[in-house]
């Protein structure tokens, strides 16, 4: 039964788009593909939870067709990626079908819900392939429908400049893919998954190395791990609010996927300096990606580098795992590895609900700016709330599904005390103060967020006049709002079957006991606090609205408030030297040098991975190619020249060789 | 008869040493015509050495090779040639990227260079030394000339020398190789050279000048 | 019986919250010179408060009356994990650590956007320091937990409680100075004291948790300041039972269920003194000083955390 | 006689086409001949299919290899003539440049280009490409414009010097042959030189010294990268059907010879010789290619480039050798052909409308023309080696077999190229695409036949790129057969 289900999941997300360009027309059909696809990722979140508690294994096998053997098959940990993948589909549909209404030109939208599926097809077939050429294949498509779908909102110089580079660094990524899944050719017969499992055990550790390091590289690309994030916070921001949530919700989580697919399905752990690359690259990435995120203030740029910061955390908590291997202790690997599996499903759910939420608000307030909003909360307070609930979630305060996976790393983290060697059972714990630190940072920065975008005064008049947006979005909204305050109340759902997907995978009976703890706690947690709440809010108390103290002055204005770059100068004080800021504050003085009539204050960040790693590189190439031009002279006889020499030359190797 | 025989051999071996004449004659040329006449002769000499060959080895085959080259090259070619030039009026000299003195060196190293180059070959394979030598030379020569040559007709003259030198090598074989190819690649070579000539005109049409190093439009 | 002792142990907490504030605006009176107020007058203060009309800004939306309930709340579970009297607080369970800094991180966020709520320049001034303050205190609190965690092999409050007090008092390790050092001073930035935040006064330059409540009145205030408070007795509790646990009544018998609450009494008003004595001996640091106050305290905890692994 | 037909009838074509004035007959009777010729290669085709090999007199055969370049150049040859009805209406009259002229020499071209394929001996084979050099440099130099003058005139001379050493090449082959006991008659024969390769043996560097000089001729006429200069030049000024034609085929065509002599020599003295001068120049063409394609301007020259690079990879595959490099090395040749022939389609329809091939002067390209421009974005995707299309899969076969053979350097190497080549081709691309309507002095027409031209060639990408059919599969192996 689930296999056909499965079957039919593919073959629609093929057909849509021919459903989408056949009722283009039609008043009453147009609807017709944003249902299909959202009855589709529907089907398709029932498939992957069945299989994924189930355990039981779909494939579908294409290869009489393809010139390269082209399977499918979904095992628990593909089924797991998938239920991700679906179960922040369907809210994305069903948000996208008044939001593209609004915001798109009919030839617009056609085009976008002719590509969304074939989208969301494509991450899928990454997600359940069981050979390298299907694997490949959805790899290089996912790029160019997502590259297809970010040029629907317009190309002008800056996004075609920012999808440019996303492309290249895609290209570049996936180059490094194909070379880890071919280094397993000379050992494995053939190139599918189990050949490559069989094959891997055997091979000698340089290449083990070698393949695990493309691996890093080419996957840390697509995840956006730091020295790689260039294009995160380029691509994501323009692409269409919907898109850039299934992006970044998604798209960054199969690579994530293919990590752990390579690392710990095939690779199955090695040398212990392999969890100190990941540990490094993850912190390092976490802690960029926050203060990053402190100086930008439009919204879509701050969600992609807070993309950049929970990709950092799940690494941290793969690397814990990969550490813990290599000290033979698989039970607490097992635990590590739930652990950053459920922070990526968390982050899907809370990052593709703050995407949606700022699509919302960019759509009621025409910008994306947080500096022109204000005072939304109470203008739109269904689309406030359930902000409010991703921003807890991404800080990861209790109660809310952020919580549960930090919590567990926390705990790997102080398990990792109890390891032999001097070193790890040091650099565990100390990693604990990091990702401590970069919960801090982002509850200041989400504090920023919501406070300056939602509370106190509207700061334009497009935030004066904003109004709730249309019913779907508003109830795709709440439905993964409410994902995400299940989970965090009730994690037992995911993470049981989760414990029984990371012990297939490290080979071990059964988890520590302490490990899963939180879980049985958490609901009591949940029923003590609202009682409190609930008998403390109960205290009738009479409220009178009254203007704000605005010491003896007539009226405070909006801009009397904080605004964003405010709120942090503290912290960007702080971290100055991450940031080399260059600052200019010009004074208009109405009569020198007394009276200002006005301040402009500017601090632009300097340090760039731009600037400093990948505009060298670029130059370098345009250099090396500018003085190859000079060959081709134009001269003939500089030509026949060329070939006399390539004759002789040829000659001389072949008298000695 | 065998003393005729010994006869022909030797004047084969003694040709290729008029061959590398013409050469080093051809280098220290300044005039295009002089370069014609040097090609006819060096043609010429090339006819001679089938004709011995043909001789010693009774095929009749070779004898119609021997009046095909006389026919196209001692003949045709150098008088269509000099029916450009004069056509062209245009000016006689080679305009050479070397000197005289250079180019002759040059010419004398390549000469050598191909003795030392055909060496490990004529042992293995029995086959008559300086003939092989002289191919080399020739299609080495050949190239020199296209290489410091700036005029468009030298750079006809040059690709013909080259051509002469790979049809020596193809003497050197014992019988040559079947007449079908002979007679084809000769056809073709002819054909080359009277493109080169159309396009020749061309370039006068469209530049007003013959000087092949100022053809520099399309680079990089 | 087990859970009737953990309930008033929580109930205890919460409920003694204003009389430890009381008793450090009385020891720093008495070291002024002056008489200073009764040791019950927080408690006469919040009785007036909650009788009062709760004023309510008109830029203001829902959240602002939402947010001291929610700050009381999570800081009153919390209390329902550190133990008092009995080394077993009310929830013991492994890993409660995270969760005890978590649920202060809950009361400190929605405070924050309470108060920037408000729409007045204040606010934000209060919540953009707060923000600087908590982002870097939370590391070092945790760090300095772990490293008292790793010693006492155990992930909970409680248990961490329960070794210390079998653990023979003269057996003292170097994790220890640094662990207490960096807790002390990560309480007095969390709790806003002296050095990092003037509680007392209203000056822009200087008042963080004050500029953010600065907007609230009535029984918000009240419950704002009870929170605070029991905050404050939550990390002193915290401090005793983790480096001073003795005479907490290790087993169900009456004389000791008796002693503890008396034992713990007298620890909490030394504390209180000793809190006191600071706030009058040091003067406040400048905003930009905090980091360095902070980055001390981090680097004791780190010093701590290594020192686990280096005196195994 | 199927083979005596595939020769006679573009020959009498290119005579016929001379004698009819009016340009309208022209056409018609070009494209009845374009049309017989194809009937006439699928029917060959289809019977070397079935017989194997066929021969017609001592110096036409047709085998395997024979068969799928043949299908190569009726694809191509079907492809160039539908263009070039809609290319004809604007040729600028000149001495030699009216349709009569373009077709004759076409079918000229063709002519030899068939020859090349048929022909069963090495000296013959020489001749054919001889002749072809000498048929496209008339149409290269088809406009009289001084580049295409320039071009013409490069083209001739540096091709006609190459080719002469690989006529060297060809009689040392001979000699080589002849000292070791072949009967001087059928000593250039090409299946009486396999049958008798062991015996070559003996005159191991002989054959050595062949191999160079015919890699250096052939190489010159493929594009390999110190002997390509030419190649830029040349099909940047030829027309375009024209450099469709050269591009598509006509580096096929010398690929071809190369092939036959390195299955002799790979017969007589091993493959490592000849396959590791394969895989140096396809290296060297990779990677060269790839960076000199960042900095053109002139979009038909980065066509130019972009076929050097591939040809260079088709050189590494037949280098790394194996089934799967073969395989993936011949499918290569056949995808690149198609694509290349739909950019420059693409290219000729961008300089009609916009008047210059200058990649920075062409803007709003995907407005103003949205049809070319899709070709043109599907066209780049293709070549760029993404996956839904052909290429992709060769490149992964050859990938794959570099792999295998543990031949990793090589195989980095043209994975850092193809990713150098994908950022030049993105660069250009987009700034030409994007932007607002330009609007053009009269109003862009595209023909039904240009639709449908452009249809087929992306059709035929996307079926190769997602499942190869067993006829098409089915030659390939027969040409496998042949080379192995």
């Amino acid at each position: 039964m689930m296999q056909i289900i499965f079957n039919s999941f593919l073959v629609v997300l093929l057909i849509i788009p021919a459903v989408t360009l056949v009722c283009r027309r039609g008043r009453r059909v147009r609807f017709a593909p944003s249902l299909l696809l959202l009855l589709v990722c529907v089907a398709g979140a029932i498939v992957a939870a069945f299989s994924f508690w189930r355990g039981d294994r779909l494939a579908v096998d294409l290869s009489w067709a393809t010139p390269f053997p082209f399977a499918l098959s979904v095992d628990r940990l593909s089924a797991f990626f998938l239920l991700l993948i679906c179960a922040v589909g369907a809210p994305v549909t069903l948000f996208s079908i008044s939001y593209v209404e609004r915001h798109y030109s009919q030839g617009k939208a056609d085009w976008l819900w002719a590509l969304l599926p074939l989208f969301v097809l494509s991450m899928a077939l990454v997600v359940t392939a069981s050979t390298a050429f299907a694997f490949l294949c959805g790899w290089e498509l996912m790029t160019l429908f997502s590259a297809a779908l970010i040029l629907i909102d317009g190309d002008s110089e800056r996004r075609r400049h920012n999808i440019f580079i996303y492309l290249l660094m895609m290209h570049a990524g996936a180059a490094a893919v194909i070379a880890s899944f071919f280094l397993f050719l000379p050992h494995a017969n053939g190139l599918d998954f189990a050949a490559m499992r069989g094959a891997a055990a055997a091979m000698p550790t340089g290449m083990r190395t070698a393949i695990f390091l493309l691996s890093f590289i080419g996957f840390g690309t697509k995840a956006g791990i730091v020295p790689f994030h260039l294009w995160l916070p380029k691509a994501h921001p323009i692409a269409p609010s919907p898109v850039s949530a299934l992006m970044s919700a998604v798209m960054l989580k199969t690579a994530i996927y293919g990590f752990v697919r390579f690392t710990f399905d095939f690779l199955g752990g090695g040398p212990i300096w392999w969890g100190y690359l990941v540990l490094l690259a993850g912190a390092i990435s976490g802690l960029l990606g926050i203060l990053y995120a402190l100086t930008e203030h439009d919204l879509k740029r701050i969600l992609a580098y807070h993309s950049v910061e929970n990709i950092g955390i799940i690494y941290l908590g793969l690397g814990t795992a990969l550490v813990f291997m290599a000290n033979n202790s698989p039970a607490w690997a097992a635990v590590a590895l739930v652990a950053a599996l459920l922070h990526s499903l968390n982050h899907a759910l809370f990052k593709s609900l703050l995407f949606l939420g700022a699509g919302a608000v960019s759509e009621a307030t025409h910008t994306i700016d947080i500096e022109q909003m204000g005072g939304l909360l109470k203008r739109m307070k269904l689309t406030g709330i359930v902000f409010l609930i991703g921003c807890c979630s991404i800080i990861g305060l209790p109660l809310f599904n952020g919580f549960v996976s930090e919590w567990m790393i926390f705990r790997s983290f102080i398990e990792g005390s109890q390891l032999q060697g001097i070193s790890s059972s040091i650099v565990l714990p100390l990693m604990a103060g990091v990702l401590a630190l970069i919960g801090g940072l982002a509850a200041a920065c989400f504090a920023k967020i919501f406070g300056v975008a939602f509370l106190g005064r509207a700061r334009s008049p497009q935030a004066e006049q904003a109004t709730e947006v249309a019913r779907p979005m508003q109830s795709a909204m709440a439905l993964l709002a409410a994902s995400c305050v299940v989970i965090g109340i009730l994690p037992g759902l995911v993470v049981n079957p989760l414990a029984v997907l990371a012990n297939d995978l490290m080979h071990t009976p059964v988890l520590p006991e302490g490990a899963f703890s939180i879980s049985r706690t958490l609901p009591w947690i949940a029923a003590c606090a609202a009682f409190l709440m609930i008998v403390i809010a109960g205290l009738r108390r009479i409220t009178r609205i009254t203007p704000t103290w605005a010491c003896g002055l007539p009226a405070l204005d909006s801009r009397m408030q904080y605004s964003a770059a405010a709120f942090s100068k503290p912290l960007r004080t702080v971290f100055a030297r991450v940031y080399k800021a260059d600052r200019t504050v010009d004074v208009q003085y109405a009569q020198p040098p007394y009276f200002a009539k006005s301040v402009s204050y500017c601090s632009v960040r300097t340090t760039s991975f731009e600037r400093s790693l990948y505009r060298p590189a670029v130059n370098g190439i345009v250099n090396i190619a500018t003085r190859l031009r000079k060959l081709q002279t134009g001269n003939m006889q500089v030509y026949l020249l060329y070939i006399f020499l390539a004759l002789i030359a040829l000659l001389v190797f072949m008298r000695f060789a | 008869m065998g003393l005729i025989e010994l006869a022909a051999a030797k004047a084969l071996a003694s040709s290729a040493v008029f061959l590398f004449i013409t050469l080093l004659m051809m280098a220290a040329a300044k005039r295009i015509s002089t370069c014609i006449v040097l090609f006819s002769i060096q043609s010429a000499i090339m006819a001679a050495e089938i004709l011995g060959m043909a001789y010693a080895g009774k095929s009749v085959a070779a004898y119609a090779v021997a009046a095909l080259v006389i026919t196209v090259k001692v003949i045709a070619i150098p008088y269509a040639l000099f029916r450009i030039v004069k056509d062209l009026k245009a000016s006689q000299d080679v305009s050479s990227s070397t000197t005289g003195a250079q180019s002759v060196f040059i010419m004398a190293g390549l000469i050598l260079l191909s003795f030392f180059a055909v060496a490990p070959y004529a042992i293995t394979l029995r086959l008559d030394e300086d003939l092989l030598a002289a191919a080399v030379a020739l299609l080495l020569a050949g190239a020199f000339l296209m290489v410091s040559r700036k005029k468009a007709l030298m750079q006809v003259i040059g690709l013909l020398v080259l051509e002469n030198g790979i049809f020596v090598a193809a003497l050197t074989t014992t019988y040559g190789m079947p007449l079908v190819i002979e007679i084809g690649i000769f056809f073709d070579l002819l054909m080359g050279v009277f493109l080169m000539g159309l396009f020749v005109f061309r370039i006068r049409d469209t530049f007003e000048h013959l000087d092949v190093s100022k053809l520099r439009r399309l680079r990089g | 019986m087990n859970l009737a002792i953990n309930l008033i142990q929580a109930l205890l907490l919460i409920a003694i919250a204003p009389l430890v504030s009381g008793i450090i605006a009385r020891s720093k009176a008495q070291m002024q010179n002056r008489r200073g107020a009764s040791l019950w007058r927080p408690y006469a203060e919040l009785l007036k408060l909650f009788r009062k009309q709760d004023l309510v800004p008109d830029t203001a939306s829902a959240l602002f009356r939402f947010a001291p309930v929610i700050l009381f709340a999570a800081t009153a579970t919390a209390a329902a994990f550190v133990p008092v009297l009995h080394p077993s607080a009310l929830f013991d369970v492994s890993g409660d650590i995270i969760l005890f800094v978590y649920l202060l991180a809950i009361g400190r966020f929605f405070l924050m956007l309470g108060a920037m709520d408000g729409g007045s320049s204040f606010g934000g001034l209060g919540a953009s320091r707060e923000a600087l303050v908590s982002a870097l205190a939370e590391a070092p609190l945790l760090l300095a937990l772990i490293s008292v965690a790793i010693l006492s092999h155990t992930v909970s409050l409680s248990g961490i409680v329960l070794a210390t007090v079998r653990q023979d008092p003269l057996h003292l390790s170097a994790v220890y100075a640094f662990a207490l050092g960096a807790l002390v001073l990560v309480a007095i930035a969390e709790t806003g004291r002296i050095p990092v935040d003037n509680p007392s006064t209203h000056l822009e330059l200087t008042m963080i948790h004050e500029a953010m409540v600065l907007e609230y009145s009535g029984p918000s205030l009240a419950l704002i300041e009870w929170a605070s408070a029991m905050k404050l007795t939550l990390i002193l509790a915290l401090l005793t039972g983790i480096f001073a646990p003795w005479g907490m009544a290790t087993n169900a018998s009456i004389a000791a269920l008796f002693l503890a609450p008396l034992v713990f009494a007298v620890k909490l008003a030394l504390l209180a003194a000793v809190i006191a004595v600071i706030e009058s001996s040091i003067a406040k640091l400048r905003i930009y000083l905090i980091p360095d106050f902070l980055g001390m305290a981090s680097a004791l905890a780190i010093l701590a955390v290594a020192f686990t692994a280096l005196m195994r | 006689m199927t083979l005596v037909l595939l020769l006679l009838i573009p020959f009498l074509a290119a005579l016929l086409v001379l004698i009819c004035k009016q340009p309208q007959r022209a056409v018609r009777v070009a494209m009845t001949a374009g049309a017989l010729e194809i009937a006439a290669i699928a029917n060959a085709v289809w019977r070397i299919g079935f017989e194997g090999v066929l021969e017609f007199g001592r110096y036409l055969r047709a085998d395997g290899l024979t068969a799928f370049f043949l299908l190569n150049i009726g694809v191509i040859l079907a492809l160039v003539l539908a263009y070039s009805i809609g290319y004809l209406r604007h040729i600028p009259a000149g001495r030699f440049s009216s349709p009569r002229w373009f077709y004759s020499l076409t079918f000229l071209f063709v002519f030899t280009m068939i020859a090349v394929f048929l022909s069963a001996n090495l000296g013959m084979l020489w001749i054919c490409v001889e002749s072809t050099t000498l048929a496209s440099a008339l149409l290269v130099g088809f406009y009289n414009t001084k580049g295409a003058v320039e071009a013409g005139w490069k083209y001739l001379v540096v091709c006609t010097v190459g080719i002469a050493f690989a006529l060297f090449g060809t009689i040392a082959l001979y000699l080589a042959a002849v000292k070791s006991g072949v009967n001087p008659a059928s000593a250039l024969d090409w299946a009486a030189l396999m049958s008798a390769a062991p015996s070559l043996g003996a005159t191991s560097n002989l054959v050595k010294l062949s191999f160079v000089f015919v890699v250096v001729g052939y190489g010159t006429k493929i594009g390999f990268v110190p002997m390509h200069s030419w190649l830029p030049d040349a099909h940047a000024e030829a027309p375009t059907p024209i450099s469709a034609m050269l591009s598509a085929v006509l580096l096929n065509c010398a690929l071809y010879a190369l092939l036959r002599f390195d299955t002799i020599t790979s017969h007589a003295i091993g493959s490592g010789f000849s396959h590791s001068l394969l895989l140096i120049f396809g290296c060297l063409s990779v990677a060269v290619a790839a960076l000199l394609m960042v900095v053109q301007r002139d979009l038909k020259r980065l066509l130019a480039y972009s076929s050097i690079e591939h040809m260079g990879i088709a050189a590494i595959g037949i280098g790394i050798g194996g089934p799967l490099g073969l395989f993936g090395a011949l499918l290569h040749t056949f995808n690149h052909s198609v694509a290349k022939s739909l950019m420059f389609f693409t290219a000729g329809y961008v300089r009609e409308n916009f008047g210059t091939l200058r990649m920075r002067r062409i803007h709003g390209m995907a407005r103003t023309l949205p049809w070319t421009s899709a070709g043109l974005v599907v066209g780049s995707i293709a070549i760029a080696g993404l996956p839904p299309f052909g290429l992709f899969i060769s490149e992964f076969m050859i990938l794959t077999a570099a792999f295998s053979t543990s031949r990793y350097l090589i195989a980095l190497l043209l994975m850092v190229a193809l990713s150098v080549v994908f950022g030049a081709l993105l660069h250009h691309f987009q700034r030409m695409l994007a932007g607002k309507r330009v609007d053009l002095p009269e109003k862009p027409k595209l023909l039904p036949t240009d639709f449908a031209l452009m249809g087929v060639c992306m059709a035929i990408l996307i079926v190769l790129g997602i499942h190869i059919p067993s006829a098409f599969a089915g030659i390939l192996q027969r040409a496998l057969v042949v080379l192995q």
